[in-house]
C-alpha cells in the first residue's frame, strides 16, 4: 500500500477573477522507506501539490490517499518542510525541532533528551541553546530538517529544502541528507529544481511541465547505493540527466 | 479736516477709512468674550477707537498669561482682575491697572438649592471645585471662619476647564462663579441656586474684577496713547450701561457663537453694575486695593507687601 | 540570512548616550546664557539654574505630586495596552472587522480631548479615573495600530505549518502570532510609554486633587514660572523612567530580539 | 520576488471604506439613540440630529472659522516638513549627530505644551505664527522620525554601485537617499497631517482672533455643547480631507510604489 | 595588456576588534574580451575581491592594475552588477538601465533609444515602462545585466548574476548569458557557486579555497565554442567538473 496516492489531482485558483490553472491531472505515489523526486520549473505548482497533501488546499478534482486512506488527518502520516525553514525566531534551536513532537501530545523532557542526542547527526551540537537567528543559512536548514525528521512520521515532505544554499554547501549537504535517511528510514518526497539533486537523492523522479503542470515523465533511478558525489559524472547518471533535461526542454 | 491734503490720500479715503494711519492696539481678555468686555466691543464696532486714531484688536487668552503678556507689551491691554494684579506685583510683574469694570465683586459661592448651603458654615462636608488660584483656600478659610465654619472639614477638588454645571453634576458641591454669567445661565435653565455673594462674606473681598491693565512702561513711554484708549472704551461702557439691549447685541454680532439669551439676560444684570455706586466707570478706591493686598498678605498669600499705590490708577479716566 | 525584522527596530535610546549628553548641556548652557544675557524676566523664562533651585527646594513636594502622576500614568498605560490587545484580537479576526474599526480609530485621534473634557469628568468623575482614560486615550492608539500590524507580520505559512503539526487554533496563537507581534508591541509601547505622563499631565489639568499638572497649574497662577519649569523637568525626569522600564521588559521579554547572529 | 518594502506598506484607508462607514453608521445610531433613550441633557451630550441641525446653521461661520484653522494647519504641517527635512539631513550626516539630536527629540515630545504656552505668544505673537509653531511641533516629530528611517533604509550596496557608475555624493543622493525615503516620509506625512488639526485648535486655544478653536471655547463657556460637537465634526472632516490629500501625493510622487505587480 | 591584473591581493576585516583574514594572496587576470569565472565557497571573499576591483575596498596588501594602468577610476574601465540586482525600484526599467550610461554625461535621449533597439535581446520589449516590482526575478537579472552590459566598459564584473533563479530557469540564462557576451564581446569576470555554469561559460577558471581565500586551482576551458546545454554531459566537461570537485573537496 503507498504511503501517499494521488490520482488526477487538478487543481485551479482564482485571483481577482482571473482563473490560474496550477495542478492538471497529476497522478503520483510515494511508496514505504521510497525516496521520490518532484522536479518542474518554477511556479509549476509544486509547492501547491505538498498544500493539498497536507491539506491546506483543497483539490478541484482528483483522489489523495494517506498511508491507503481517505480523510486522515494528514499531520499523522506526514512531517512537511516548507520551502522556508520557518523556524521561529524566539524559540531556541532545541525547542524550534520539538516542535512537531510535542504536537502530538509528547513529554517535554523525554523529546528534549530525544532531540539532544540526535544533535551530532545534525551538526547542531552546541547551538542547543542559540536563536535561530544565530545560526548560518546552512544550520537553519539543518535544524529545519531535524524539525521534520523528529516527527517521526512515516512521511517526510520536503519542499526544496536545499533551494537557498549555494552550490558547494549544498552538494555536502546532499550526501548528508542521504546519511539521515538512511537512519531513519522514513520515505521522502522531495521538490527541486535541481536535475543533478533530483538524480542524486532518489529512487524515482517525477518530472512535470510548467504550469498548468502534468507529469511529462516518471523515472526510475535504479543507481546504486550508498552514492558518492562523484556519481554525478557517471555515464548511467549522465543518461537519466539528459533525459531529465530533454522533458524539461533545456537543451 | 485732517489728511485732505493729497488727492491720493482722499481717493483711498472715498473707500473706506484709511487705516495706514490707525496705530494697531491689542486687548488680551481674561477669558471667552462675554458681557464683562462689552464696552470693548461697542467702543470698537461704533468706531471710537478708529477716532482716536487706534485699531483695536481683541484677542482671547492663554491660560494665565495675559498678565506676563500685557507687562512684556506684547498685548498693551488686558482684562484682570485685582487678586491677579496683586499676585503679579507682589512678583515683580510690572502691571497696572487702569479701570474698574464694574464697581463690586460680583462673584461668590455658588451651589445648587438642595445642597442646602445658604451660609458660609454649611460649607463644611461639603467638596469645593476650585480652579487653582493661590488664593481660593484663604478665601473660604476666611469666610467660613467669619461664619463659625471649619474650614478643614472641606475638600478641595481643582475642576481644571470644567465648568460649573458638568462639576455640580456629581463630583462638586459649590464653586465659585461670576453670577452675572454663570449665574445667570442657571436662572436661563431654571435651576435653582444658593449664592453667597462674596462681598457680603467678607468685606474685604470686595475688590474689583475684573479690571482693565497695561503695562508700567506704556504708561511710562506714551501716557497719551492709554488716554485715547481709554477715552473710547469709557464710552463703550457708558453706552452698554445706558443701552443694554443694544450694547448686547454688538457683542453678539462680533461673537455670534455666544449664546443669545445668556448674552441679553447677562447684559440686563450687569449693565446697572458696571458703575454702580460710583462716580464715574472705571473708578478705583485706594482703600479697596490697599484693603484687599493687605488682607492678601496677612493671609500669607503674597511673598511681600505691595505697595497698592503703583498697582492702580485713575488718571485715564476722562472727566 | 539577514537579521529578523531589522529594518522594524526602533533607533535605540540606550545605544550610546554620549552625545545625547553632550547636545542636552548644549541646550540647557544656551538656556542659562541666554537668559542672562539677554536680561530675559524671570516671569517671563527662568534661569535654569533658578529652576535647579527651586527643584531643589521643592523636591518633597514635588516628590508627592509626582507619586500622584506616575500612578495615574502607569495605569493609564496598562489600561490602554488592555484596551488595545482587545482591540487587536478583535481587528485580527477578520479583514471586514479591521477595515470598520481602524479608520475610525484614526478618527477618533484627530479630536482634540481638551474639547470633550467636560463629558469627561461627568463620566468619570474627578477621581483617579478621569486621569487614567486620559492617558489610556493618548496612548491606546500607538499601542493598538502596532500590535495590529505586529500580529499581521506573522509568517502565514508559519502558522500553517503549526497547523499540519496538529497544534489547535488557540495554540497556534500562542505560539507563532502573539510572539510574532513582540517586537511591534514594545515599539509601540516606548512610544505610548513616553506620552503617557504627559496625559497624565493634560488629565489632571481636567480637574484633580494632586499630581503635578495641579502643582504647574498652582504655579502659573502665583507667576512662579521657576515651579513650572522645575516641574517639567520632573515631567521629562519620570517620562524617561517609564521608558527605560519598557526597554528593560522587551529585554527580559525577547531575548531572542536581541541576541546578536554568530558566525558559524 | 516579493513587493518591495511590503512590510512597511501603510494600512490603506482609502482601500476599502464600506466596512468603515458601517461602523460609523452604528456608531451615530448608537449616540442618538443613546442620547434619546436615556434623555441625556442637551447640556451634557446633544443628540447627532441636534449637531447635525446646529451644523447646518452655523455653517457659514463654521466655514470662515476653519479657514483661519485649516491655513495654520497646512502652514504648520509645511513647516515641520521643513524643519524635519533639515534635521533629518543633518541626523543622516553622521551616527554620532543622530545619537545627539534623536533622544532630545524624543525627550521634547514629553513636555506638555499648554504648560510653556505663555512663552509662544511672548516669542511669536499672536498672529497666525504661534499656531503654526504649534502645528509643527505637534507634526515634526513622526515627519523627521519617518524621513531619518526612511533614510537610513536606502541600501548601501546601491549608494555603492551609483558611486562606481561614477554619480557624485550629491547625485546619489538625490538617486538613491532620496526617493528610498519617500514612503517612510509619506507615512509619517499621514500621522502628522492627522495631527495637523488638532494641533491647530490648540494653537488657537493659546490665544486666537478666528479659528475652530475659538469658535469651540466660545460655544464651552457659553454652554452650547451642541456648537462644540458641530465643530468637532468639522474638525474631523478637514483632517480627512488633509489626509486624502497627503494620500494623493503620495500616490503622484511615488507610482512605482502603488503599482501592482504583474506576473509575466 | 590585461584588463584586470590584480597580484597577491590580501585583505583582512577587523569585525569588533576581531580579526578577519578574507583574501591571502590572491593573484587573479582578465585579458581582453575573455569570459573568466571565479569559484568557491561561499563567504570566502568573492565579493570583497570585486570590491578592491571597483575601488570600495582597498586592500592591506598588493596591486591592482585596470587596463594596465594603477590609479584609475574603477568605472572608467569596469561595468559592476553585484550579487543582488539593485534596480532602483522609483525608476523604470528603461531609466534603470541607462543609469550607468548617464552617468558618464550621455544624453538621455540617445541613451534611451539605444536601449530601446536593445530591449528584444534583452527579453524585456513590452516592459520599458514598468517599475522593476512588476518584474519576475528572472526578468530583474535580465534588466540588471543589461544596464551593466549598457554601460559599455570594457570589462563586466558579475557577481552571481543567476544566483537568485531556480535551476531551470538558470541553465536557459546561462545561453542567452552567451549570446548576449557574443554580442558586446566585453571582457566578463564572472562570480558562481556552480560549478556547471563556470564550465559552461568561461575560457578560464579560477577556483578559490575557504576563507581565507587562495587559488587552489587555475584551469583553461577549452571547449569548443558556440557551446549548447548538452554539452554539460559531454566527457570533456566532466573532466574539467571532477578536477574542480576535487579541488572544492565536495567528492
Ligand atoms: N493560494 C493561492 N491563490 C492563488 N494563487 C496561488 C495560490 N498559491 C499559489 N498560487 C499560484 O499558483 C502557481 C503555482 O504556485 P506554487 O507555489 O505551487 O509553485 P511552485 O512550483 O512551488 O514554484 P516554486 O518552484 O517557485 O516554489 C503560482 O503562479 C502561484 O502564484
Ligand atoms: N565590510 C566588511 N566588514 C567586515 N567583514 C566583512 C565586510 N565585507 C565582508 N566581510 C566578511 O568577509 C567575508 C567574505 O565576504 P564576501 O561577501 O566577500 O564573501 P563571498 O565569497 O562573496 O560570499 P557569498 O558567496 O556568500 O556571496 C564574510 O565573512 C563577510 O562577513
Ligand atoms: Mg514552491
Ligand atoms: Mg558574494
Amino acid at each position: 500500500m503507498a504511503e501517499i496516492f494521488m490520482e488526477d489531482v487538478t487543481k485551479t485558483f482564482s485571483v481577482n477573477g482571473v482563473l490560474l490553472s496550477v495542478l492538471d491531472g497529476v497522478t503520483v505515489q510515494v511508496e514505504e522507506g521510497e525516496f521520490v523526486s518532484l522536479i518542474g520549473p518554477s511556479g509549476c505548482g509544486k509547492s501547491t501539490l505538498f498544500n493539498i497533501i497536507c491539506g491546506l488546499t483543497t483539490p478541484d478534482r482528483g483522489r489523495v490517499l494517506l498511508g491507503g486512506h481517505d480523510n486522515v488527518p494528514a499531520g499523522e502520516v506526514v512531517s512537511y518542510m516548507p520551502q522556508k525553514d520557518l523556524l521561529l525566531p524566539w524559540r531556541t534551536v532545541l525547542d524550534n525541532v520539538i516542535l512537531a513532537r510535542r504536537a502530538v501530545g509528547r513529554e517535554r523532557a523525554a523529546v528534549q533528551s530525544e532531540a539532544r542526542e540526535l544533535m551530532p547527526l545534525f551538526g547542531l551540537t552546541g547551538f542547543e541553546n542559540s536563536y535561530p537567528a544565530e545560526l548560518s543559512g546552512g544550520m537553519r536548514q539543518r535544524a529545519a530538517l531535524m524539525r521534520t525528521v523528529l516527527a517521526r512520521q512515516r512521511v517526510l515532505l520536503l519542499d526544496e529544502p536545499l533551494g537557498a544554499l549555494d552550490a558547494i554547501t549544498r552538494t555536502r549537504m546532499q550526501q548528508w541528507l542521504l546519511k539521515v535517511w538512511n537512519n531513519f528510514k522514513q520515505a521522502v518526497f522531495f521538490v527541486t529544481h535541481d536535475i543533478d539533486e533530483a538524480i542524486f537523492l532518489s529512487d524515482r523522479v517525477y518530472v512535470l511541465t510548467s504550469r498548468p503542470a502534468k507529469v511529462c515523465l516518471h523515472l526510475s533511478v535504479s543507481l546504486p547505493r550508498p552514492r558518492r558525489a562523484k556519481l554525478v559524472t557517471a555515464p548511467s547518471f549522465l543518461a537519466l540527466k539528459k533525459e531529465i533535461m530533454r522533458a524539461l526542454q533545456v537543451q | 479736516s485732517p489728511g485732505s491734503d493729497s488727492p491720493g490720500n482722499q481717493n483711498d479715503r472715498s473707500s473706506a477709512p484709511d487705516s495706514r494711519e490707525l496705530q494697531p492696539v491689542t486687548v488680551m481678555l481674561d477669558w471667552t468674550p462675554n458681557t464683562n468686555h462689552t464696552g470693548l466691543y461697542v467702543a470698537r464696532d461704533k468706531g471710537w477707537y478708529a477716532d482716536e486714531g487706534l485699531q483695536v484688536d481683541i484677542v482671547e487668552p492663554t491660560e494665565g498669561g495675559t498678565t506676563q503678556l500685557v507687562a512684556t507689551g506684547k498685548a498693551q491691554f488686558g482684562v484682570s482682575y485685582q487678586e491677579d494684579v496683586t499676585q503679579a506685583r507682589a512678583s515683580d510683574v510690572p502691571v497696572v491697572s487702569i479701570a474698574a469694570v464694574i464697581q463690586h465683586n460680583t462673584s461668590g459661592f455658588a451651589s445648587l438649592k438642595d445642597k442646602g448651603i445658604t451660609r458660609a458654615h454649611q460649607m463644611e462636608n461639603k467638596r469645593y471645585g476650585g480652579w487653582g488660584s493661590p488664593s481660593e483656600e484663604a478665601v473660604l478659610k476666611a469666610v467660613m471662619e467669619n461664619d463659625g465654619g471649619d474650614f478643614g472639614k472641606v475638600q478641595i477638588l481643582n475642576i481644571g476647564s470644567a465648568d460649573f454645571f458638568t462639576a455640580v453634576e456629581r463630583d462638586v458641591d459649590f464653586a465659585w462663579i461670576y453670577y452675572g454669567w454663570t449665574g445667570i445661565e442657571a436662572e436661563q435653565r431654571g435651576l435653582k441656586l444658593n449664592f453667597l455673594e462674596l462681598s457680603e462674606l467678607e468685606p474685604a473681598l470686595d475688590y474689583y474684577t475684573p479690571v482693565l491693565i497695561t503695562s508700567e512702561q506704556l504708561i511710562k513711554d506714551n501716557p497719551e496713547f492709554v488716554e485715547k484708549f481709554m477715552r473710547a472704551t469709557a464710552k463703550g461702557y457708558e453706552y452698554a450701561i445706558k443701552q443694554p439691549d443694544e450694547a448686547a447685541r454688538i457683542l453678539l454680532k462680533n461673537v455670534p457663537e455666544l449664546n443669545e439669551q445668556l448674552v441679553l439676560a447677562s447684559q440686563r444684570y450687569l449693565s446697572p453694575r458696571y458703575r454702580d455706586d460710583a462716580a464715574r466707570w472705571g473708578e478705583q478706591n485706594p482703600q479697596v486695593w490697599e484693603r484687599y493686598a493687605g488682607w492678601m498678605y496677612q493671609h500669607k498669600l503674597l511673598p511681600k507687601m505691595i505697595d497698592t499705590k503703583k498697582a492702580f490708577t485713575n488718571e485715564f479716566l476722562s472727566e | 540570512m539577514s537579521r529578523l525584522n531589522q529594518a522594524d527596530r526602533p533607533v535605540n535610546m540606550g545605544d550610546k548616550l554620549w552625545p545625547a549628553l553632550f547636545c542636552l548641556l548644549a541646550f540647557f548652557l544656551a538656556w542659562e546664557a541666554g537668559v542672562r544675557l539677554l536680561d530675559i524676566k524671570p516671569y517671563i523664562l527662568p534661569a535654569l539654574s533658578q529652576v535647579l533651585n527651586t527643584l531643589g527646594d521643592m523636591l518633597p513636594l514635588l516628590a508627592r505630586h509626582s507619586q500622584s502622576t506616575l500612578l495615574e500614568a502607569v495605569t493609564g498605560l496598562a489600561a490602554a495596552v488592555g484596551v488595545a490587545l482587545v482591540l487587536a484580537a478583535l481587528m485580527d479576526l477578520h479583514p471586514w472587522i479591521r477595515q470598520g474599526i481602524y479608520p475610525l480609530l484614526v478618527v477618533s485621534q484627530t479630536v482634540p480631548i481638551i474639547s470633550i473634557a467636560p463629558l469627561f469628568i461627568i463620566w468619570f468623575g474627578y477621581g483617579i479615573l478621569p486621569k487614567v482614560v486620559v492617558v489610556a486615550l493618548v496612548c491606546f492608539f500607538p499601542v493598538v495600530v502596532s500590535l495590529v500590524e505586529g500580529m499581521q507580520s506573522a509568517d502565514c505559512d508559519m502558522v500553517n505549518l503549526l497547523r499540519v503539526m496538529g497544534y489547535s487554533r488557540w495554540q497556534v496563537i500562542r505560539l507563532v502570532r502573539f510572539p510574532a507581534a513582540l517586537p511591534s508591541f514594545f515599539a509601540g509601547l516606548k512610544i505610548a510609554g513616553t506620552y503617557s505622563v504627559m496625559g497624565a499631565v493634560i488629565g489632571e489639568w481636567l480637574g484633580a486633587v494632586n499630581g503635578l499638572g495641579v502643582f504647574m497649574t498652582r504655579a502659573t497662577h502665583a507667576y512662579q514660572l521657576d515651579r513650572v519649569f522645575a516641574a517639567i523637568l520632573i515631567i521629562i525626569l519620570v517620562s524617561l523612567l517609564i521608558y527605560a522600564v519598557i526597554e528593560l521588559l522587551a529585554h527580559l521579554a525577547m531575548p531572542w530580539y536581541y541576541n546578536e547572529r554568530r558566525d558559524d
